[in-house]
């Protein structure tokens, strides 16, 4: 089965389509640049159907891992396009949380709901934006309900992820001063915010509760 | 090139001779005393199994002489190779000696034919070996590879002890605040001096000094104590810099406080 | 609204194995160097079974212009050997090896692990220091582990690089290796007289093993 249609036939015949098609699936796969369908005529034996074989070996990529696609003038296999993901690797470090990223968080857990402004207060310096994005996107924080007060100020809670994360089964678990004091995590002397009790608002209200003996 | 120069007992046919004479033009094209006897061997046109190690001493022995006659340098190895094959030689030409240890002569023999043999079954080896399609020759790689793209993400991590910790370092601070409304009992001496500067202004005459304290701050006693205290010592600093005076009748009376005569 | 029954679907099945096997196809064409089941399962989503769509995959590119080979203990897409006439020759110029080198290689690749000292007796010549140089540098022999004699020698081997360069699958695929164990060429036969190392036995397992069956 030769495919010539001249009259005088070919010196030597073309090879089959289905060789021409293995051809150019060999030269494709080698080439490190794109070729476009003169170099690959230029390149299979004479009297052999580029288009043609390019067309078969096109269709017979369809759906497969990798694709015949056309790239300018010139062809090339590539990746199908929802496979991408198998090219990239991600590398996952792990990082310590910042000192001012782990004292918020540790002042909404005790605290919460919390305010902004009151974690600043707390803290002594203001809270940037990037500390509480991050908490955000960790999950470990969200938005509150907003406070009763002018303004009606936003505020923060922490969540379930914060709690699989910490292993507690409620905030309420978190140790209280008294067994932090316990783990000589604090001083012995009182902290001097302890004392002040007159002023339990429903801000604070919650927490309280955590560190009354 | 006079045959009778040499005293080696040949048995080997004018052909074998020629030929044996014919490898001495390679004589550094030899990678060693194997190969040379190897090169020999083959002229015996035998399978190597069968070659006779015999008459391969007597064909190495006549090359070793012909390139001596040709002021030839052999390596070192050569003549090596040369007077263990003369002693192999005669131990098999002659009759084992009695109560004579060791390897036989044929052992010793048959050892080198198969190392010939060997030597020539890696040759065979070797040539095959790159006969194989090979790749950049025969067959190909992927020219246009994709390479796999590294994402880093990071992953922060903090632990429960990290988070107890935290805490406990801000509850320790010196200026720890727990709570926003604990500041509003406090009354500054900074407020109480601002305070003071203008009130003192309109007041001619002697007046206590709580009544000066701001409304709002009598309400709880803390709130009434640090006002108080704010005040006094707002106008003690006052007292310091002249612009005012204070009297007190006696302990724990009131304070008096009026403005200096002649200050703005 | 919670999600408890045992028998729940887990949450993440497997991809089918058509498209699992596209994936090791899109894999293995991105890459040039073979790669290995593990490292391909790790790419592949949780679950997955490698080896089953590898083997598809070896089959569906049966006869094709492009062939899944397994080169060690890793695979990877070449051309078809009888198509390299197509192909444009590696623009970098292969260092031709010179005779010396070729039959090193061979003697390494046949008699693995093998000693220097082994070499030099089996080649009846001092190996020079270039030549083992050469070939380690194409990292087609790399040092395997010390022989457990006197003086512990360093032994030879060959690489999984040797292997993809002459598209072996392993060492025991080498020419010829049958006939030539049959023939006992491969023998680490000491010179009679010479004192018997008392592990001689070891210093041939290399090979041996390439033939238990």
């Amino acid at each position: 089965m030769t495919i010539s249609d001249d009259d005088t036939p070919p010196l030597f015949d073309a090879p089959q389509l289905a060789e021409q098609e293995r051809m150019v699936e060999a030269i494709l796969f080698a080439s490190v640049d794109p070729i476009g369908l003169k170099a690959l005529a230029d390149r299979l034996p004479h009297g052999s159907d580029a288009a043609t074989a390019l067309e078969l070996l096109r269709r017979r990529y369809e759906g497969r891992g990798v694709h015949l696609v056309k790239v300018g003038e010139a062809w090339a296999f590539r990746t199908a396009p929802d496979l991408g993901f198998l090219m990239q690797r991600a590398t996952t470090e792990q990082r310590k949380l910042s000192r001012a990223a782990i004292e918020t968080l540790a002042i909404i857990a005790y605290h919460q709901p919390v305010t902004r402004a009151e974690i600043e207060e707390i803290r002594g310096v203001a809270v940037s934006r990037g500390t509480i994005d991050q908490l955000m996107e960790m999950a470990w924080i969200k938005l509150g309900r907003r406070r009763m007060t002018p303004g009606r100020p936003g505020t923060f809670v922490v969540t379930e992820a914060f709690l699989d994360h910490f292993g507690l089964e409620s905030a309420r678990d978190l140790p209280g001063l008294k067994e932090l004091r316990a783990a000589g995590l604090l001083d012995n002397r009182p902290p001097p915010g302890a004392e002040t009790d007159e002023d339990t608002d429903d801000t604070s209200a919650g927490q309280d509760e955590m560190f009354s003996e | 090139m006079a045959d009778d120069d040499w005293t080696t007992d040949l048995r080997l046919s004018p052909a074998e001779r020629l030929e044996a004479e014919a490898l001495i033009v390679d004589v550094t094209g030899y990678e060693g005393p194997l190969d040379l006897l190897l090169a020999l061997a083959r002229t015996q046109k035998v399978d190597l199994r069968r070659v006779s190690v015999l008459q391969l001493a007597e064909q190495y022995l006549i090359f070793v002489e012909r390139a001596r006659l040709l002021r030839l340098e052999l390596a070192a190895d050569y003549l090596v190779m040369a007077a263990w094959l003369a002693y192999l030689k005669s131990r098999l030409l002659l009759p084992p000696e009695p109560g004579e240890d060791g390897p036989t002569a044929e052992e010793l023999a048959d050892h080198l034919a198969y190392q010939l043999e060997r030597l020539a079954a890696m040759r065979r080896a070797a040539a095959e070996l790159m006969a194989r399609d090979q790749k950049g020759r025969d067959f190909f790689v992927r020219g246009l590879p994709e390479g796999v793209s590294v994402t880093r993400r990071t992953v922060f991590d903090a632990t429960l002890l990290d988070l107890m910790r935290a805490y406990a370092r801000i509850r320790t601070k010196d200026e720890f605040r727990p709570f926003s409304l604990d500041r509003d009992s406090i009354y500054t001496m900074e407020q109480a001096l601002g305070r003071m500067r203008e009130l003192i202004g309109f007041s001619g005459d002697w007046a206590d000094l709580t009544s000066f304290l701001p409304k709002g701050w009598d309400t709880t006693p803390a709130r009434r104590r640090s006002a108080t205290a704010a005040h006094f010592a707002a106008v003690l600093e006052l007292a310091k810099s002249g612009h005012v005076a204070l009297r007190q009748g006696g302990l724990f009376e009131a304070i008096e406080v009026r403005r200096r005569e002649g200050t703005p």
